[in-house]
């Protein structure tokens, strides 16, 4: 149950913010500093939340802050738990989830790419879904895809 | 020994798409695979930042061609957690019809590209061309074979026509008709077993830890179906089975797509006949100024590859801030071909990414 | 003599009798492929099947958009492939990006990097769209008008200049390096 | 004068018969696939349109060297086994000799496409080559039972015993006929034994990089190598021909069984393949030839 599991990270973290988003069952969100989220992590896998759903990032180009979220679930308790945590726009750094789940590579590699944000600890951010790009990762906020469409795929060369 | 390196794709008649894996291989046998996606990157998540929240309708089905509807779906159902409301019951069920005659139509391709990796060619042209009729009924609803635009945020476009129930219930009985005939020369078949037994197995450990989800997962032994989980559309008032296998081998992952299909027909047949009567879309904002309170959402379905997300933020204006798609190949074509392929023979490689069902444009979006 | 019987109304016959095209699926088009393929509607009743490499096609089918990635995979294919070769430009992606028209990734005109002999318009074409393309390349064959790799010839440095615009680094193909 | 025409006469209308047996077996696949299939000269306009495809490659002199010595090498056998009543060449041991000459054909390709570069191609050569291996050691029991049997090693007269006793070698020695259509499957390399150009595994593996009129000649040779093979076993088991209608018959009968098989079967592995060849139809032979003895 949703709050079975609120109840059991309010009794190990102190600092979370716990949200139970409306209209939406078995959703869990939590809001943690950057620092915790390993630890968090660490402590839902051992907890039964042993699957790794995904790992994203959003843009928040007023606040100057990237949000990373991390969907875990549970097989028990059939629950989704978004864990998200700010970081720094100008400096995206952030710990990598590699210890905990081998798969997280896939997802962090993406997020490397398509917004820059860099994973300590990660060896293999190489490039994958993109080939030579140059420039700003396309999918940060300033990036205009139809402006650069424009000029790179509307005309001909001179 | 000496090892090369051996190209699988883009162009390679066994890939399951525009796709590319890169083999290392010592004689007859992969040391090493590198998945290279991004053939079919057309930046979904990016076009959806810039196109309002009715113009993305026709633009997500695009995402996994095979299968386009958990796309839909997926995405509606953002829309309306976001918007706090309710899809009304005859909507759930045209989209639980609809939803569930995808899953046919893209399991028989799969059953198609499984049994052409392994050579019989006989198996493709008859479950492609049955699949056809799926296909009709598509047309027959929504106007388009492949890409439906059908389910809307609030419910779905258009009603069920005249005529639509006895033909499905036609196109259902003739499936379960040729189903006999897929047993005869495949899935019965002595070769297939010889072939498909013992390759690329995963165990129910590993699946959960590599984040295998879908068939996939339930071949290794975990009952977990979001159908069941977290119901959506109108799964929770319907009686269906979760087929379970414990095998975790390329044979159980066909085995168990062929034991879906037949709960497929089921549901579906349930859902024709209890179809409630009542109106088929509820009342959204005003397409032009389709405006979403803030917040965000994640919402997933079981599509035939997996578990299928999408993860909305709205910031209170007409377009969506942000849109993750969660494609279930992200985990099986990627992580785990790495995983499985090394120590298997350049035979087996088509057909373990064939078993997985790897759809490349969920990778790439 | 063997030249003129080469590119001689005969041979454009058995041309037009026996296309084959490349098992190449560049996008979404291609999942219309096999339902023409198979039972239900039979190209090969036509002549034409799927071949397996550039080397023994006739037919480089652009089944859709082309993002910059597949475009150079997809301009080494075409130039492996022996003349005569035909390319048709399958959906609406081929021809103006289709929806797809402001995404950073994808091409918006195939013209611009290799010659089209026809379209196909739509999204996604059935296939009966796709019959009527092939049956009017065959037209076009046996009239001698298919004559894009000629162009490709004669315009090759405005075809490059064009690849080299999106290529940012045309090099040699490579995996992972 | 006779001879000189008939030297020329023979590979054409082999490689016609050929042809169209390729179409036939198109045709009839597809309508397995439930299809409508392709018509049945289908093979003549591919030939004919690779034959006119301009060529601006090359891999080098073996690579465009191939398919000539694949056909030179079955153009040899061909003229060795009788097809109706007529036997270009024949004497003691040809049958021996036919043996040995049926390989060159396979090497020469083997060769071609080794030089070709391409590790597809290369793939498949060792993979054509293993199951040369396989397949040979049970088509040569099978073949043994038959020179033991009839007590000759010319194959005009095994034709001409099996005529004059009026029962045919297939009815007399079964098992051996069984295992010569085994191994038969996959010298045509019909599935369960198309491992050697597997499409999905190594995209059509020795063909990879033939094209144009290189690609034609293939499939000449693939017509002849069809035509000689069918020809040996109908030889051999089914009593010859009165003349070439009904020896095209016999031979289509053989071929259209092995199409059925080849609608129905998924592939072997290699490794299972080999096994499969060093033991059930090895140890049918072996019965066989301990019949033949007793």
């Amino acid at each position: 149950m949703v709050e079975g599991v609120v109840e059991l990270i309010k009794g190990n973290f102190s600092d979370v913010e716990i949200v139970i988003p409306e209209h939406q069952e078995k959703r869990v969100h939590i809001s943690v500093e950057k620092e915790k989220v390993k630890e968090i992590a660490k402590f839902l896998k051992d907890n039964g939340f042993r699957h790794l759903s995904f790992i994203t990032c959003v843009d928040w180009i007023d606040e100057g802050k990237f949000e990373l979220v991390y969907g875990l679930y549970s097989y028990e308790e059939k629950i989704v738990v978004l864990i998200k945590t700010k970081i720094d726009r100008d400096n995206p750094k952030q710990e990598t989830l590699l210890p905990l789940w081998d798969q997280a590579q896939t997802y962090e590699r993406e997020i490397h790419e398509m917004f820059g944000v860099y994973f300590d600890g990660n060896p293999g951010l190489t490039p994958f879904i993109l080939e030579d790009w140059e420039g700003i990762p396309p999918m940060r906020k300033d990036f205009d895809s139809r402006k650069y469409s424009q000029i790179t795929y509307d005309s001909e060369a001179k | 020994m000496k090892t090369y390196e051996l190209f699988i794709g883009p162009q390679h008649v066994g890939i399951t798409g525009n796709f590319s894996v890169i083999l290392e291989l010592e004689g007859n046998v992969v040391k090493k695979a590198t998945p290279n996606p991004g053939f079919l990157h057309r930046g979904f998540e990016k076009l959806m930042e810039m196109r309002g929240f009715i113009h993305n309708v026709p633009i997500v089905c695009r995402i996994c061609v095979p299968d386009p509807d958990p796309n839909e779906a997926n995405y509606a159902m953002a829309v309306e957690k976001l918007l706090g409301i309710e899809p009304p019951p005859r909507a759930k069920y045209i989209r639980t019809i609809v939803l569930e005659f995808s899953r046919i139509a893209s399991h028989l391709f799969t059953f198609g590209g499984h049994a052409g990796s392994i050579g019989l060619y006989t198996i493709p042209n008859w479950t492609i061309s049955d699949r056809d009729f799926i296909l009709d009924l598509f047309e027959m609803l929504t106007g388009g074979r492949v890409y439906h635009i059908f389910i809307y945020p609030g419910g779905v476009r258009r009603d069920l026509p005249d005529g639509f129930i006895e033909k499905a219930k036609d196109v259902l009985n003739y499936l379960e008709k040729r189903l006999d005939d897929y047993n005869k020369l495949y899935f019965d078949s002595y070769m297939f077993k010889k072939r498909a037994r013992g390759i690329g197995i995963i165990n129910k450990e590993d699946a959960i830890e590599w984040g295998v989800t879908g068939p996939n997962l339930r071949a290794s032994g975990v009952k977990a179906d979001t159908r069941k989980d977290d119901p959506y559309a109108a799964y929770g008032e319907l009686d269906f089975e979760i087929p379970v296998l414990t095998g975790g081998d390329a044979y159980d992952r066909i085995m168990i797509r062929r034991m879906e299909v037949v709960e497929s027909i089921k549901i579906i047949r349930q859902a024709l006949d209890n179809i409630p009567d009542g109106p088929i879309r509820e009342k959204v904002p005003n397409p032009m100024r389709f405006i979403v309170p803030p917040g965000d959402a994640y919402v997933k379905v079981e599509s035939s590859k997996g578990e299928y997300g999408y993860y909305m933020v709205s910031n209170g204006k007409d377009k969506p801030y942000r849109v993750y798609i969660r494609g279930a190949s992200m985990t099986h074509g990627i992580h785990i071909l790495e995983k499985l392929l090394p120590g298997n023979y350049l035979a087996d490689v088509s057909q373990i990414m064939f078993s997985l069902d790897v759809c490349p444009p969920e990778i790439d979006r | 003599m063997l030249e003129s019987f080469r590119g001689g109304k005969v041979a454009r016959w058995f041309k037009g009798r026996s296309m084959w095209l490349l098992h190449f699926c560049t996008g979404c088009g291609a999942i219309e492929l096999p339902p023409s393929m198979t039972s239900r509607y039979d190209l090969e009743r036509f002549g034409i099947i799927p071949m397996a490499s550039p080397r023994q096609a006739d037919v480089l089918l652009i089944t859709g958009y082309l993002s910059v990635k597949t475009l150079k995979r997809v301009i080494t294919t075409y130039e492996q492939m022996l003349d005569p070769k035909y390319v048709i430009g399958f959906g609406s992606c081929t021809i103006n990006g289709g929806m797809y028209w402001d995404s950073y990734a994808t091409i918006n005109k195939l013209d611009y990097y290799l010659p089209v002999d026809v379209y196909i318009s739509g999204c996604m074409p059935a296939p009966d769209a796709i019959f009527a393309a092939f049956l009017e390349l065959r037209e076009k064959i046996e009239k001698g008008e298919a004559n894009g790799y000629k162009l490709y010839k004669i315009h090759y440095e405005r075809y490059k200049a064009n690849q080299d615009k999106v290529f940012k680094n045309r090099g040699i193909i490579e995996g992972e390096d | 004068m006779l001879f000189l025409y008939n030297i020329i006469i023979v590979p054409i209308i082999a490689i016609l018969i050929g042809l169209l047996f390729l179409g036939i077996a198109r045709k009839v696949t597809a309508r397995i696939h439930r299809r409508y299939g392709p018509p049945v000269i289908q093979p003549y306009f591919d030939t004919l349109k690779l034959l006119t495809k301009e060529d601006n490659i090359t891999h080098g002199v073996m690579y465009m060297l191939g398919p000539a010595i694949g056909i030179a090498g079955s153009l040899l056998t061909l003229f060795f086994i009788p097809i109706g009543k007529y036997a270009l060449f024949s004497m003691h041991g040809d049958l021996i000799l036919v043996l040995y000459l049926g390989v060159i054909g396979s090497l020469g390709m083997a060769l071609g496409a080794g030089d070709s570069g391409n590790p597809n191609a290369a793939i498949g050569v060792s993979r054509g080559l293993s199951l040369m291996l396989s397949y040979e050691f049970p088509l040569v029991l099978a073949i043994v039972g038959v020179i033991l049997k009839y007590n000759t090693t010319s194959i005009s007269a095994i034709i001409q015993k099996q005529v004059t006793s009026g029962w045919w070698a297939i009815f007399v020695i079964p098992l051996s006929a069984l295992v010569f259509d085994i191994a038969l499957q996959g010298i045509l390399g019909e599935k369960p034994f198309d491992i050697p150009i597997a499409p999905h595994e190594i995209n059509s593996g020795p063909m990879v990089e033939y094209g144009g009129k290189y690609l034609g000649m293939l499939q000449i040779f693939a017509s002849l190598h069809l035509f000689t093979e069918l020809a040996l076993f109908v030889d051999l088991f089914l009593g010859g021909g009165a003349n070439i209608i009904t020896f095209s018959l016999k031979m289509l009968v053989v071929f259209l069984l092995a199409i059925f098989i080849n609608a129905i079967m998924p592939r072997f592995r290699m490794d299972q393949a080999f096994k499969f060849y060093w033991k059930w139809p090895a140890i049918l032979g072996l019965i066989s030839l301990i019949f033949v003895f007793i």
